[in-house]
């Protein structure tokens, strides 16, 4: 690697550290449900980054595999937590007295 | 890095062990989820670390580089995890059933098979 | 000789089909096989010293062989336990006349006369205690044989847990007794003495031994269980808790004079117990009004002075023993048939409705007669002759005490003697006589051959002297005994004492008859707390401390159990880790930006999942935790770790989304989860716990023996450049197989969970969950 | 999907299958896989099957015009998303946020299942908008949208530039 | 030849577990191929007995890579037992299953499940490698799980959710612990963890690791104080389930103890003995106090499982010849005996109406051969003589006795009295008892039923009267047990 | 002069997806965030395989790059989607600065249908 990669390499990975970090901020911070999806959504996001970059780093293809893996599978986790929303607001609608809209799901 | 990993698994191990001492079966099976995590990761530390190449046989090489990491706890990781995996979702089925069943997650109010009355 | 000890087992299997094929003519059939083996025991009287042994091998892993040896003292009790048997074989005929379970009767009792037998010919300790414990058990089920009664299981379950007791002491303190001996063979051990004795394990062997043989024979405190056992059917009564089981005890006492006697411990334990036992029972009896329970006490009384005359290991108290127990036998078997002739021609056994019975009863009265006559100690029965001998050795022991005590008891016996065996059948006649009428022949036959034996046996003592007493004294002794019986010798000072004890007895009698109501009533209370109430109480107390352990160990709460669990764990481990060299590893390298973040990510995440307070973000955070975890593998040069983690911990996040659609809102938040401290701490310990493990694990320099095996044979064998690939599925294909079996079942099994059976609904039939019987409706649905 | 002589003139697919033929032959003539030659290779084969456009039939083959405008569409994209991503990362990373969201419906042309997802997908990764929801009815989408300061140009943006090219593309 | 015998253990309840999943759909199908699979489990487990007794320890490395590379199943006396009894259990329990299982319980996979559960306590009878051996722990503990609730009652699913919890515990504790001992020594093969254990420096973590591992296997065989999952769920399942995991589960932890602290953690006899004795102790007295206080026929059976795993224990603890004579022995006997007693309790349920000792009764003038057949295991279990539950009591005070081990002596006979008592208790209140709804009116079961209880009845008889060829067998795998050597040998061969 | 690009495409993604995120922490309510997550961030992560491809520039990479970037173009709208709706939904307050909102009393939680503007409906074919 030269020094240009080598460079580029380690300030990507700070880069992504700090992402990590403040979308992991997000996700704890809310307030309401979907803020914290999409900041899972994106951390997600942000790991197939690394693992790109990984395998960018070490030359070996199995990182871009998982890379490949995690934006497919990632999906479905989004998915789930989506439609797990769409209930609580469902059932919320039939609630007398719902609870605090940061505590939806309770 | 193995230390700072040793150390994180313990942080694993604590809330997992505090979540499993909660009253809500969910609760104590989400700890249940974080204590797989845990011990995978301990085996994971425990056959040692390496940064350099996965386990992966170069093309055109015999042997795996002196550098590559120690290919045996990753296997039995990966045995672990998917066990971990099946012993999980059933009991969340079973949660859910139970849910339906005794009218409760929490593991205090189940008492059909122990009931209050008998010893 | 296994051939006589197994032929009333094989009886025993055959007699309920032997029952069911001929009904109650079997019974005689029946009376064939005691009959049969009373005859060998005569024809074999004549080896009785030094004794015969017959042994076959049975678990030689164990030194346990069917060893059986017959001397002076089997031959007795074979003696007593086959007549005795033939008789009450005959006597249950009759009185269990159209019982239902007639078969299982005689089965238990032929098992019973089996182990009695093999207690008494047994020369092994494995095979004496077999037996031993063979007579609890078919006591139990003889004693609760009228299982209807609540009284008689409570009576049953007594006697086991007593004599149990009892038979595991007895177990502890035979196989010290066979270390300190040096052999498993009674004969081998009786020539042990010099050493034995010398034997650290001497003491706590004989101790328990003697707790075996005196809650077998009754001994006080033990002996509570005895009186209840009279709510076996008489028969039983007349055998077992008179004549033969409960004389197992002073057998195996008897049997080991020779070993473990002469010393002050026995002397002591067996003289007191047993004196404290005799006087008991005689004061007992006299408050009782049930004509059994008045029997069932003298035999206490009786068994007492057995275990008192064996005390002093002495060649006159010996002989006595033996006398004493050959007419105790006999009076004791007659007076109970007796009884049972009352009880069932009568219709009560209660003494103070019964009177006039000798009009209607003439053959009983007679039968009783001559029994009392023995059981009093007068002249014309053998009585007067172990009497004799009881005076003699009250005068070998020398100590006044137990000869007052002696005397007192004797004087109660004569008493009670009356009481039972001659009162019921004078005077007006009673309501119960009005009724009665004579017994049939089987339940005549036992009480007049009984007591005609003693009759003849009086007059003619030599007889039993020679040919039974004198051998049996020898075995017990170890050396020959003799001695010479005659009806009269003198008008010493022991004649006059045995004249002054009649006397005495009858004026108890008269006393009796005018004031033992009054006796009785006062002594209720006292009655109250005997140890029969004791027994009640320890059962309870039992209970009470069963189910408070239970409460608190068993407490149906699953966050005690995790709790308990988890500290137990982090206890054991600490105390375990101290006991070694705990060298930690410390950081080496200073790691990565992306390292650290992901670490500081995942540890947050994992903190966030534990402090969540709605859902989502719990399980959100979890997901995190996945994320970090396989971004670590990642890190770590774990591709197919990564992906696998990764891939599960999305699905398992979308399995959690999609269960707690289905539950109703609740606070995922630690409400109620407490005590707060406590389950901070624990989870502290444990994290902290697995750190150090980890790090001391860390410490310890890596064997690289299978991991470079693996790298150097992944491609030429294994034929796969992805190491981990090969492991998984070539070396260590093993592990796969069961991983895919264990996830195809947790589909199965979560299949399952979601099948409701098509059943009643749940409720209304308790603990078992409303699990109906399953062979009610389970099928054909 | 119209072809007009099945019998003598070969469809699209069958121009795609030749084109990528001679891409791979470029590639094995070089002896490299690299994406440049693959690249070169695939635009080398266009340019041939183009020039020779009258052995497979009429000068406008559906192939040669589906394929333009597949890269047209998606360097327009490609300079979308790029776009979108300049302007969220300048909202974000400016001292503050300004953002003027809002949601609007904007009506549909397209009809079927597989138009109406693609624009909205595509809607999303363009600048300043995002789809949220089709009406049941499927004649609206409603799109939200980070800086809302004329609604009709954006709906005119969306039905002209997207709606438009991705109808072209797909029809 | 050998070698497939120790395979096959696994491999046929593993093809009997895909074999009935494939006929799930064709009820008579499905049983008669899950009995005849079991039934070829049994005939595998009687040669594999054979071999080893013949030829001594069985040895195979699976695909044939070498130990301690891949996997290797060793089969000693003891695996080979083992290994047999619970083809036995299963057999038995599995004829029992027929006659009780309805139509809903068959569909919900009680065959295959039955058979998974059996290739995992197979599995982990004969391997000779600790992942392995949790693997095949995770294959009988989901297994379990899966046949536990089968029937979905309220008192199964609250007995599921504390006994899938525990579980859970156990499991990663398992797993932990096998990680840190990899860690420690690099190898996960027994023997060769024998060999190299000695060498680990770090003492203080090779305890530790140790004291963990024992203590998942402690909860596992659930010892004192880690036994609250069995008594809060094994007496909420089908009969059928309820007996072959009273038969078996349990001994599977009580196995793995053995096979660890005999073979592996030999280096710190002391304090592991002194802990095994102390845990044998309370777990004889809490598990027999806990079954005084229960009216339940399965709830005083679970208690006494407890109980009994502390004889066993109890055996391991003191650690001479003859108390692992003695463990071995009641191993044998109590599974046997206990899935038994389970069997019998699904009968007088039948007959009687209910387990509630309560709402029970009569059953000894209505069906007198019930209460023969309850009769021997009971008073087995009790220790009475000449049944085998006497023998392997008496050898195991002996053994006590021997070592001057009072107190643990005194403990193991109060136990023995106290099982009197619960079993008196049944005895009392179920067949004495009369009725106290009256008279009952069903006094037969299928032979189905009868003939499995039958047979284990017999076979504790047999046991009893015959002991001395059992007792031969334990000796040869309690002297196996006492030659670590000699099983690192026969694994590894001639490694350093 | 591959160099370059690589390097280039390695920065640019990563700052993209470092963006991607600070635009979810800073931007103030949860549909903005849901801008910067799925334009930032797919842009980002397709720059990153962009640069695998180059990077490491044999053909089975580079077609598995693309294959990623796929994946991402298809996937980030719809989750968007997805989680938008659940937004509308669940009726999370949006920022003030909310200029106009078309979808507002749009759903009907009930009967679980989105309705289109009153003005407008498509006629049925
Ligand atoms: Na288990
Ligand atoms: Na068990």
């Amino acid at each position: 690697m030269t020094a240009l990669i080598d460079i580029a390499m380690t300030a990507s990975w700070v880069m992504l550290s700090a992402a990590f970090l403040i979308g992991f901020a997000r996700l704890v911070r809310g307030p309401h449900l979907p803020d914290r999806i999409v900041a899972l959504d994106m951390l997600a996001l942000i790991g197939i980054c690394a693992a790109a970059l990984h395998a960018l780093e070490t030359g070996a293809t199995a990182y871009l595999d998982l890379a490949l893996v995690m934006a497919l599978v990632s999906f479905l986790s989004t998915v789930a937590f989506a439609r797990y929303v769409e209930w609580v607001a469902f059932r919320r609608a039939d609630q007398a007295n719902p609870p605090p809209l940061d505590h939806a799901d309770d | 890095m193995e230390p700072a990993l040793a150390i994180l698994v313990g942080i694993l191990v604590a809330v997992a062990v505090w979540l499993m001492l909660s009253r809500n079966f969910v609760r104590l099976l989400l700890g249940f989820a974080m204590l797989g995590n845990g011990v995978n990761l301990s085996i994971f530390v425990a056959g040692r670390l390496s940064r350099e190449a996965p386990p992966l046989v170069v093309e055109g090489e015999v042997v795996l580089g002196a550098a590559a990491a120690n290919a045996l706890p990753q296997a039995l990781v990966l045995t672990a995890i998917v066990i971990g995996f099946g012993l999980l979702s059933f009991a969340l089925v079973l949660a859910w059933k139970a849910h339906e069943r005794l009218g409760t997650v929490r593991t205090d109010e189940m008492r059909v098979a122990e009931p209050e009355r008998t010893p | 000789m296994l051939t006589v000890v197994l032929t009333p087992f094989a009886a025993a299997l055959a007699a309920p089909f032997l029952v069911a094929r001929l009904g109650e003519r079997a019974v005689f059939l029946f009376a064939l096989v005691p009959a049969g083996l009373f005859l060998w025991a005569l024809a074999n009287l004549g080896e009785a010293f030094p004794g015969r042994i017959e042994a076959t091998p049975w678990v030689p892993g164990l030194s346990a062989s069917l060893s059986f040896a017959l001397d002076g003292l089997s031959a007795l009790f074979t003696l007593l336990i086959t007549g005795i048997g033939t008789l009450v074989v005959l006597y249950a005929g009759g009185y269990l006349h159209g019982h239902p379970q007639l078969g299982r009767f005689f089965a238990i009792l032929f098992a019973f006369m089996g182990a009695m037998l093999g207690v008494v010919l047994s020369d092994n300790i494995l095979a004496l205690f077999v037996f031993w414990e063979l007579t609890s058990l078919t006591s139990y089920l003889l004693v609760g044989f009228e299982s209807g009664k609540a009284a008689a299981r409570r009576a049953a379950l007594q006697a086991l847990l007593i004599t149990g007791t009892g038979g595991l002491c007895l177990l502890a303190g035979l196989i010290l007794l066979a270390e300190a001996g040096g052999s498993w063979e009674l004969s081998d051990i009786a020539l042990a003495q010099s050493w034995l004795q010398d034997s650290p394990l001497y003491t706590p062997a004989l101790i328990l031994i003697l707790l075996g043989c005196f809650t077998k024979s009754a001994q006080f405190p033990f002996h509570s269980w005895l009186p209840g056992a009279m709510a076996a059917p008489t028969p039983v009564s007349a055998y077992l808790h008179s004549a033969t089981m409960v004389k197992a005890g002073v057998y195996l006492l008897a049997r080991l004079e020779p070993a473990l006697g002469g010393s002050e411990l026995w002397l002591y334990s067996l003289g007191i117990i047993g004196a404290i036992t005799m006087l008991l029972g005689a004061v007992f009896a006299l408050l009782e009004t049930d004509l059994k329970l008045v029997l069932a006490w003298t035999t206490v009384s009786a068994l007492g002075t057995l275990v008192f005359l064996l005390a002093p290991s002495q060649e006159p108290s010996v002989t006595a023993a033996m006398a004493f127990l050959l007419v105790h036998a006999l009076y004791k078997g007659a007076l109970f048939m007796v009884a049972g002739n009352i009880d069932h021609e009568a219709g009560t056994r209660d003494l103070t409705k019964l009177s006039g019975l000798m009009r209607a009863m003439p053959v009983t009265f007679a039968a009783a007669a001559l029994a009392s006559v023995s059981m009093a100690g007068l002249p014309a029965g053998l009585g007067w002759v172990a009497k004799e001998m009881i005076g003699t050795a009250k005068v070998a022991d020398n100590i006044g005490l137990t000869l007052t005590a002696a005397t007192v008891a004797n004087a109660m016996l004569f008493a009670v003697a009356a009481i039972a065996g001659i009162s019921p059948y004078f005077g007006a006649k009673s309501d119960a006589a009005a009724k009665a009428h004579e017994a049939p022949w089987t339940m005549l036959a036992g009480p007049v051959v009984l007591g005609g034996l003693g009759l003849i046996f009086g007059m003619v003592p030599q007889l039993a002297a020679d040919r039974l007493i004198a051998p049996a004294a020898s075995a017990v002794l170890g050396t020959k005994a003799t001695l010479e019986i005659t009806l009269f010798k003198a008008f010493d000072w022991k004649f006059m004492l045995t004249l002054a004890t009649f006397a005495a007895g009858a004026m108890l009698f008269i006393a009796w008859r005018r004031y033992g109501a009054a006796w009785r009533e006062r002594a209720d209370p006292i009655l109250a707390r005997g140890p029969d109430r004791g027994y009640d109480h320890v059962l309870a107390g039992l209970a009470a401390l069963a189910g408070w352990q239970t409460r608190i160990i068993q407490s149906g709460r699953l966050h005690r159990y995790v709790a308990a669990s988890f500290v137990v764990i982090a206890v054991m481990v600490i105390a375990s880790a101290f006991r070694g060299r705990f060298a930690l590893a410390g950081l080496t390298d200073t790691g990565r930006v992306i390292e650290w973040a992901v670490i500081a990510l995942t540890a947050a995440a994992a903190i966030v999942t534990a402090a969540a307070t709605t859902r989502l973000l719990a399980v959100t955070a979890l997901g995190m935790v996945g994320l970090g975890v396989a971004m670590l593998f990642m890190l770590f040069s774990a591709p197919d770790l990564a992906i696998t983690q990764f891939m599960v911990e999305t699905l398992v996040v979308v399995i959690l989304a999609l269960i707690l659609i289905r539950l109703p809102g609740f606070r995922l938040s630690a409400d109620g989860d407490g005590p707060r401290w406590l389950n901070l701490g624990i989870a502290g310990v444990m994290g902290t716990l697995v750190s150090l493990l980890l790090l001391g694990v860390l410490a310890e320099p890596f064997d690289m023996r299978l991991a470079e095996w693996f790298a150097a044979q992944s491609v030429p064998e294994g034929l796969g450049r992805n190491v981990v690939n090969v492991i998984l599925v070539d070396f260590r294909a093993l592990d796969t197989l069961g991983e895919i079996t264990v996830v195809a079942a947790a589909a199965m099994g979560a299949l399952a969970v979601m099948m409701r059976a098509a059943r009643k609904p749940d409720g209304g039939r308790g603990p078992d969950g409303g699990r109906a019987p399953d062979g009610g409706e389970g099928k054909g649905r | 999907m119209t072809n007009r002589s099945p019998a003598k003139e070969p469809g699209a697919p069958a121009l795609l299958v030749l084109n990528l033929m001679l891409m791979l032959g470029w590639c094995g003539a070089f002896g490299t896989f690299s994406p440049w030659a693959l690249a070169t290779g695939f635009a080398a084969g266009f340019a041939a099957l183009w020039l020779t456009r009258h052995l497979w039939g009429t000068l406008e083959g559906s192939y040669f015009r589906r394929t333009i405008a597949g890269f047209s569409f998606s360097l327009f994209y490609a300079k979308a998303l790029v776009v979108s991503a300049w302007q969220v990362a300048r909202q974000v990373l400016s001292p503050t946020i300004t953002a003027r969201p809002g949601v609007i419906a904007v009506p549909l042309t397209a009809t079927r299942d597989v138009e109406i997802a693609t624009l909205a997908n595509l809607v999303t990764l363009t600048p300043g908008t995002m789809s949220i929801d089709v009406s049941d009815d499927r004649s609206t989408l409603y799109v939200h949208v980070m800086l809302l300061d004329d609604p009709d140009a954006v709906i005119a943006d969306i039905r002209d530039n997207f709606e438009a090219r991705l109808l072209e593309v797909l029809r | 030849m050998n070698g497939w015998f120790a395979a096959l253990a696994i491999l046929i309840p593993l093809a009997a577990s895909a074999v009935t999943l494939l006929a799930h759909a064709r009820p008579k199908a499905q049983t008669a191929l899950s009995l005849g699979f079991a039934a070829l489990l049994l005939a595998d487990a009687v040669l594999l007995m054979g071999a080893v007794w013949r030829d001594g320890m069985v040895v195979v490395q699976a695909s044939a890579w070498d130990a301690p590379f891949g996997i290797t199943l060793a089969v000693d006396t003891l695996g080979a037992v083992m290994t047999l009894i619970a083809a036995i259990t299963g057999l038995a329990c599995l004829v029992y299953a027929t006659a009780e299982i309805a139509e809903e319980h068959r569909r919900a996979f009680f065959h295959p499940l039955s058979h998974v559960l059996l290739a995992g306590v197979c599995g982990s009878f004969v391997t000779g490698d600790l992942f392995n051996l949790y693997v095949w722990f995770e294959v009988l503990l989901i297994a379990s799980f899966g046949l536990l609730v089968i029937g979905g009652t309220k008192a199964q699913t609250d007995g599921a959710v504390k006994y899938v919890a525990l579980n859970l515990v156990a499991t990663s504790l398992f797993l932990f612990s096998v990680g840190l001992i990899y860690g420690l020594t690099g190898t996960l093969n027994m023997a060769d963890l024998a060999r190299v254990v000695p060498r680990v420096e770090n003492t203080g973590v090779l305890n530790a690791a140790a004291m963990m591992l024992m203590a998942a296997f402690g909860m596992k065989a659930a010892v004192f104080p880690l036994f609250f999952w069995l008594p809060a769920a094994y007496h909420t399942p089908l009969v059928s389930v309820s007996a072959v995991f009273a038969g078996l589960l349990t001994k599977v932890g009580v196995y793995a103890l053995m096979r660890v602290v005999t073979l592996i953690f030999t280096h710190d006899p002391a304090w592991i003995h002194g802990v095994l004795l102390w845990t044998a102790g309370l777990t004889m007295v809490t598990g027999v106090l806990g079954a005084a206080a229960q009216n339940e026929w399965r709830r005083i059976l679970s208690f006494h499982i407890v109980s009994q795993i502390g004889y066993m224990i109890m055996g391991l603890a003191i650690g001479t010849k003859l108390a692992l004579v003695g463990a071995v022995f009641y191993l044998v006997h109590h599974i046997v005996v206990k899935a038994n007693l389970f069997l019998i309790a699904g009968v007088a349920q039948r007959l009687a109406g209910s387990m509630e000792l309560k709402r029970s009764g009569g059953l000894y003038a209505a069906a007198p051969w019930l209460a023969m057949l309850f009769f021997i295991p009971a008073f087995s279990l009790a220790g009475f003589p000449p049944l085998s539950g006497f023998w392997a009591k008496f050898i195991l005070i002996k053994a006590a006795l021997d070592e001057r081990g009072w107190w643990i002596a005194a403990a193991a006979l109060v136990t023995g009295l106290l099982t009197i008592y619960s079993m008196t208790k049944i005895w009392g209140e179920a067949f004495w008892k009369p009725h106290p709804d009256g008279a009952i009116t069903v006094t037969t079961a299928p032979r189905a039923m009868t003939v499995p209880i039958a047979v284990l009845a017999a076979c504790t008889i047999v046991i009893g009267l015959f002991a001395q060829p059992f007792l031969a067998v334990a000796e040869r795998a309690a002297a196996e047990l006492g030659d670590p050597a000699a099983y690192a040998a026969a694994v590894l061969g001639a490694l350093p | 002069m591959i160099e370059l690009l690589v390097a280039a495409l390695m920065l640019g993604g990563s700052a993209f997806a470092l963006v991607a995120a600070i635009g979810v922490w800073r931007l103030p309510d949860a549909m903005m965030r849901m801008h910067a997550s799925s334009k930032a961030g797919t842009l980002g992560g397709s720059m990153l395989f962009l640069a695998v491809a180059f990077g490491l520039g044999d053909f089975g990479t580079a077609v598995r790059a693309v294959a990623g970037i796929a994946f991402l173009l298809l996937t980030a709208p719809v989750a968007s989607h997805l989680i938008g709706r659940a937004t509308y939904l669940l009726d999370v307050p949006l920022h003030p600065a909310q200029t106009r909102d078309d979808l507002a009393g749009r759903y009907d939680l009930k009967s679980r249908t989105c309705r289109p503007p009153d003005t407008r409906g498509r006629e049925k074919p």
